[in-house]
């Protein structure tokens, strides 16, 4: 079975098993993994953060639950048709959609929760369901082709500001390569000026610009080039807890998405910089923590995926020196630093 | 060049009362315009109350208050209390620090300055005598006298312009005074709200008022009882100083110390009196008037460790929550009212007071701001509203402590609410000079919380019956509504057609009812 | 059972002033433990002040707090005054409603209550009698006596304990007194502070105070001038009212209505007397006492009318801007001092007033909070710290509506500034009845406003001064900076070489400190 | 001449007339136009904002001024530079290079600025100049072939979220296209939308994913295929004044950008929805207005660029009706309804 049918069928039996028990004058329940923090466990094997086994009951009988049961049954039909037509739909469309049904959502949020119930107790992600998100993903560029549909994308050969990843990756096939390696970095700054830089010649590898916090479909093509093409994946972010965490969320999921993060995590990629040690063996411009950094910074020592030696080393090293650095503060050496020494002396250290 | 001592002193001279209060009626309560015509009705309507049950008479009060011109009034108050005897009206009405009030007593008016206060402030303002006609029974026959009276401030007594007998047909008091620099108002400092709050708290009093429009408002009685007389009692002796001891020592009369202490303290026995002997070591068999201070002041020391009972309560007569009730059924109508008197405990270890609290919803409780009704507090001290200085007061700030959200009232300012409070005791503890409000011991604060919460549980529980009602109504509505839809919707998803679903139905609206009877209404 | 009057006024009875007092306490300011040490401070060291000033002698004043145990302390007072005549000492300590400053004259205190007061309240807390030495002159000859005093509240009256002749070097009085439930403290409120603040409004005194630590603080003094003695002034025709008027009528030994006029209020001319006859027709050749209350108001309301000249200000005696600095400078040390007395003026028509207003800045200006110096507000009335109350008072309230950031302080809060402001009066407009903040006439708040203006813009100029000296010395050195590094970068750009610039330097710098000597420095 | 030569030479003549001047012991002075709200006037002509004629004059001898002199010569000694290397930087780079000035700049604000003088004075952008932003342009699917450096790139062939428009739009070369119009729209989940449903096809049109408020470089696009391309364009936001504007800073440029709206704005360009008659015609679901949304529509009556009959009526209608829609809100009436009904049934009335 592909995946079209798999959700079409577990979304069928939603229907089925509601009717078996009015059938068997049961009342009916479904029951739905709990979300809440306490059923969020990191799983030291697989390295990222999963759903423990808690679930939660919503019977047909109980006047608050009623309501929900209604919405996730209208929206499974919606689902099953989206995926029978073989089209998507974003969640804000879907709100929209709602608006001719018989229960209504208050607001966006409340549609989105139900999306979310509806993930965990079928086991899908929201792209099986056919659900997408608004936003496009990373940009790529260097010496890869895929095919989206019949169509052959090389992303050398897309424009300077690469290809997109569609929301649909999941789709999307990897026909060929000739890289090393990808490194992603935090800022579309930072992605021009490895273009520019010819990055992607000097180190046989894949650039890819994540803007900010990576996209569900980020996560998803970055997992799928490391597993499926077995490239090594480095992530350059600014230096300041945010840019760490940015990075984390790629390397080990994040606890919001602990239901779909076997789908989502690359335990395998590495975080290159920019680190504590950088700023201060590179003499960067630096601007003071604020509380608030500091406060990240705590909280972050108490994360169980920042467990490791190394990571506990630089964020208490960033807290003594009090300060943070972008990416982009390279170019106080001048434009070209950043690629002619940075790059090729991290990836020195860390693969050698 | 430097002066002599004694040229300085030529000019050295002594003011009477009068005098001093002349130069300083603010220390009467006299500032404001508002203000000052709200002490006025307050001093001749407690005067009115107070003398009415004493002497056993339901007080029957008419006010009128005509306006002459801007800021000047005439204003006719008339009682049906006893009356005064002619002897004593000039001095009731023209001699400060006059009166009977001066006893350890639970009474509204207290300082001998109320009646006299009134007279000085309106020859202080418009040079007008007062007009006072008393009917008053001597040996049982029924006299009248009408007097006009000036005030002489240089002596500090009246002078009598005008007097004649007069026939009246019942007892009481008829006060004509006239006011400048005065002002009528309608807000909470106002004189109006005054009275409507006065009636609350005196259920068995009858007020009615004509207003300067002409307008008469007729508070009628909500209760037929007269409140029982307080008695007069002792001071206990955990609520007296070295000074007190001394000063009843000096003016005594019994012979000697031990006697005393007996006669005019209370819960004090001829067994801890010798206690107290023994364990001071003084001669309590001393002539009073030997008493030193050292002595008293050990006398007083070994007070506040010795176990006493509490204070009699005999002389507390609280208005009790059914007659609170009523009066707030009378003028607030609203939807819901409850009442609580607590029972006397004392502050400082010695001073007895009762708390009486009573919450009143909907109707016309609370006070109209724009075309909302917010909460209101009302606050008494024997009866009497206290109108100024809410925020420092002991009462608003327990009721602000306390968490009304707990109680079904999300936002107690902006709820349809009355809370009433009262404090009851021979003794209130006054923040200020004005009386107006109540100084925070912590025993006092601790009262007023109890005695609120107790009845905001019982409007709370009010509250959730009228809310569980239609809470079950919603409720067999939405299964009746969802569980179609749903049925339908899974159906479809399914692939199949809609079952019969009558007896799961009747199951969950059945089930659901159970649980509202249960607990879980709290969400 | 109704009763019937004459029962009820059996227990009818008139109190004195003292014991009225005795159980009102709090109206004469004693409420709190602090601020009752305080009000004690302030009646001694006040009334010390008026006498030797009115006796034409520099002020010394020695004060010893010991303390005996936890809110008990001893207060010995000393002052270099004329000194009480022995005929009148217990009248000064043991009669409340006695003294000499019941004219309309300006003067620290005023009531006849102050002394007493403290008598009272010694010996309500503590049952020891006051022990007094005085020393004064008689004939030239100087006499010493000592006595100790209990005050008779139910007489009003002092008892003599002991009395006895005693040798004294020089006049004066020396108060001894014992106080319990009082407490020393260094805070805003406290008696500390209301030395230093009075020994700024009067730097002509001198105090010594030893403090319950044992610490000694010495205050010197910072002028030798002696105030000039403020003279009676007549009441302003603005300033009465018609019930003054009858007062006046009824105490006056003058024959005629006219005489009396001209003789009791100022800028009262027979020409003036004439018109108002004319205009009120009323005729002004009667006996005073047959004045009507009617025609009083007639006159007064005329009054309002006419034409007066402002009323004599040889009453006001402002301590004067020279003193304020001397004072300010004495106690603070500060880097910057400047001070104003504006020109009298009155308010209602008809009270004279004399603002001044000074501000320090730096040095020991500004009140210590955590680490940091903040601003602070003296407030003062005829030279009399006002320490409480200060939320309410016009002065207070005019200094808050200055926009401080137009002198160059960007925040008033937190400068090291001290603003001392000082209102002189015969009748300072009190708020309430503790006299510590001042009713906001709009008179009032203008000259404040005016005033510390004045002193704002002295004090911002000093600032700008010194702000632009600083100022100059940075231009000059970003243009020896910058220039070169420009013209090197420039003629990078244009592919050159570096021209000589010292010419075009030397022209940049001058042309610069020209501009700074206009009016660039406002950003 | 071509552009590099143009912006070289430019950049040069700064340093020479202030070196002439000292030469003749003259105080140099740099004129610099002023951005004032008082000199931006919008030119009927036109159609767009343009600066007046209104000078700063910017002294050496002006302590106030003189340093930002030396900010000026430094940034156009660097930009020269990057001119002359054919290279670009961020202005964020930018900012990081500056740290080795004999001036600072106090914050990236303020290097900022000094980057828009020097537009302004010299009279030329700040690609021109070798300033990029840090935010790449819209997205663009649909039958156009591009040529950056020696690439060609087919927008129907990018992948399902299409071309991505670069900072270095200018250089591009437009080779060949198959369509007949260009619509834009506001927000990614609708150019999904309308690949989805093949609007592309349907309408033989190029689809733009402006992604919110445009960049510099897509409305330089969108400039660059109305008149070199002789292609109508057409714009569909949200209908709320968020999304006028949008609309109107891409017909009419904005003031802030007075100086080189003549390369950005494109007066032909055309509102297609969501107007506030839209809102009623279709029955849309709505939000209502804010206060916020209220006070800016009443602002949008008193600016210039909508004194057109048609702009004043729709925004009139949209404060009578007190609501607002977004463009996903058609999905109301199913995914397809926008493509199917919508468009069709507006651009035939725009059209004809």
């Amino acid at each position: 079975m592909n995946k079209k049918e798999i959700a079409a069928n577990k979304l069928t039996s939603l229907g089925t098993s509601i009717i078996e028990d009015v059938t068997k004058n049961k009342i009916p329940n479904i029951q739905v993994p709990s979300r809440g923090t306490s059923n969020i466990v990191f799983d030291e094997q697989k390295r990222h953060y999963v759903l423990g086994d808690r679930y939660g009951k919503r019977s047909l009988g109980n006047v608050k639950q009623i309501k929900k049961i209604g919405q996730m049954v209208y929206m499974a039909n919606f689902c099953k048709d989206l995926v029978q037509r073989e089209k998507t739909a974003t969640l804000r469309e879907l709100y929209y959609v709602s608006e001719g049904w018989d229960v209504e959502f208050g607001d966006q949020q409340e549609s989105n929760i139900i999306g979310e119930d509806l993930e965990v107790t079928l086991g899908m992600t929201r792209e099986d369901l056919g659900l997408m998100p608004e936003e496009d993903g990373a940009s790529v560029y260097g010496k890869i082709t895929l095919q989206e549909d019949d169509i052959e994308i090389n992303a050398l050969r897309s424009g300077k500001s690469g290809y997109t990843i569609s929301p649909t990756i999941d789709e999307v096939e990897f026909l060929d390569h000739d890289v090393k390696r990808v490194i992603a970095v935090e800022t579309m700054g930072m992605f021009h000026r490895m273009v520019q830089e010819e990055a992607y010649k000097k180190f046989d590898t894949l650039i890819v610009g994540l803007k900010g916090q990576a996209a569900r479909a980020t996560r998803r093509f970055l997992k799928r080039v490391n597993e499926e093409l077995k490239l090594p994946v480095y992530i350059c972010n600014d230096g300041d807890p945010w840019g760490f965490h940015i990075a984390m969320v790629i390397i080990s999921g994040s606890a919001k998405l602990a239901h779909v993060n076997h789908q989502l995590a690359t335990p395998n990629a590495k975080f290159l910089g920019v680190t504590a040690s950088d700023i201060i063996n590179y003499d960067l411009p630096t601007d003071p923590l604020k509380d608030i950094d500091v406060l990240r910074l705590k909280e972050l020592l108490k994360d169980p995926r920042y467990r490791d030696e190394t990571w506990k080393t630089e964020i208490k090293k960033m807290l003594k020196i009090g300060k943070k650095a972008e990416q982009q503060s390279f170019s106080k050496y001048g434009l070209e630093y950043v690629v002619d020494t940075y790059f090729p002396e991290k990836l020195e250290s860390m693969e050698n | 060049m430097a002066r002599q001592a004694g040229e300085l002193f030529e000019e050295f001279q002594e003011l009477t009362a009068s005098e001093f209060f002349r130069k300083n009626k603010q220390m009467l309560g006299f500032s404001g315009k508002i203000r000052s015509l709200t002490i006025v009705f307050h001093e001749l309507i407690t005067n009115s109350f107070d003398a009415a049950e004493e002497a056993g008479i339901l007080p029957v009060i008419k006010i009128d208050l005509k306006r002459v011109d801007k800021d000047h009034y005439i204003l006719k108050h008339i009682d049906n209390g006893p009356g005064i005897p002619e002897d004593f009206v000039t001095r009731v009405f023209c001699t400060m620090f006059a009166g009977s009030k001066f006893r350890n007593i639970q009474s509204r008016g207290q300082q001998g300055l109320g009646c006299s206060g009134c007279v000085l402030l309106s020859q202080m303002t418009t040079g007008k005598p007062a007009k006072i006609i008393s009917g008053y029974k001597e040996n049982g026959k029924l006299k009248g006298v009408q007097m006009t009276l000036k005030m002489d401030v240089k002596t500090n007594k009246g002078l009598i312009l005008d007097k004649k007998e007069v026939e009246v047909t019942e007892t009481g008091v008829c006060v004509e005074l006239q006011f400048k620099d005065v002002s009528y108002s309608l807000s909470e400092q106002g004189a109006f709200e005054y009275i409507r709050r006065t009636m609350i708290a005196n259920p068995h009093a009858q007020i009615t008022f004509r207003d300067p429009t002409g307008h008469k408002y007729i508070f009628n009685r909500a209760a037929e009882i007269i409140p029982p007389l307080p008695k007069e009692v002792l001071p206990h002796p955990r609520g007296v100083t070295a000074d007190d001891l001394i000063f009843m020592a000096k003016h005594t009369d019994k012979r000697r110390f031990r006697s005393l202490l007996t006669s005019s303290l209370s819960r004090m026995s001829t067994k801890r009196v010798n206690e107290i002997e023994e364990m001071t070591g003084i001669d309590l068999n001393k002539r009073p008037k030997d008493m030193k201070w050292d002595e008293a002041e050990k006398i007083v020391e070994l007070f506040a460790k010795m176990d006493f009972m509490a204070p009699p309560t005999s002389g507390l007569i609280p208005i009790g929550a059914e007659q609170i009730e009523k009066g707030l059924i009378e003028i607030l109508k609203p939807e819901f009212v409850t009442a609580t008197t607590r029972k006397p405990v004392t502050y400082k270890g010695g001073v007895a007071f009762i708390i009486e609290a009573a919450i009143a919803y909907g109707g016309q409780a609370g006070r109209v701001v724009g075309e909302q009704r917010k909460a209101e507090i009302m606050r008494f001290a024997n009866r009497v509203p206290l109108t100024f200085d809410q925020g420092s007061c002991a009462i608003t700030e327990s009721l602000k402590s306390i968490d009304w959200k707990r109680y079904g009232i999300k936002d107690l300012e902006n709820a349809p609410v009355t809370v009433f409070v009262n404090i009851v005791s021979t003794n209130v503890p006054y923040l200020s000079t004005g009386k107006q409000s109540v100084a925070p011991e912590p025993e006092i604060l601790h009262e007023v919380r109890q005695s609120s919460m107790k009845v905001a549980r019982k409007l709370q529980k009010y509250l959730r019956a009228k809310k569980a009602a239609k809470e079950e109504e919603m409720r067999s509505k939405i299964f009746e509504t969802y569980v179609p839809i749903i049925l339908r919707e899974a159906a479809n998803l399914a692939g199949t057609s809609v079952p019969e679903y009558e007896e799961v139905l009747a199951k969950v609206t059945r089930r659901a009812k159970a649980e509202l009877l249960g607990d879980t209404l709290d969400e």
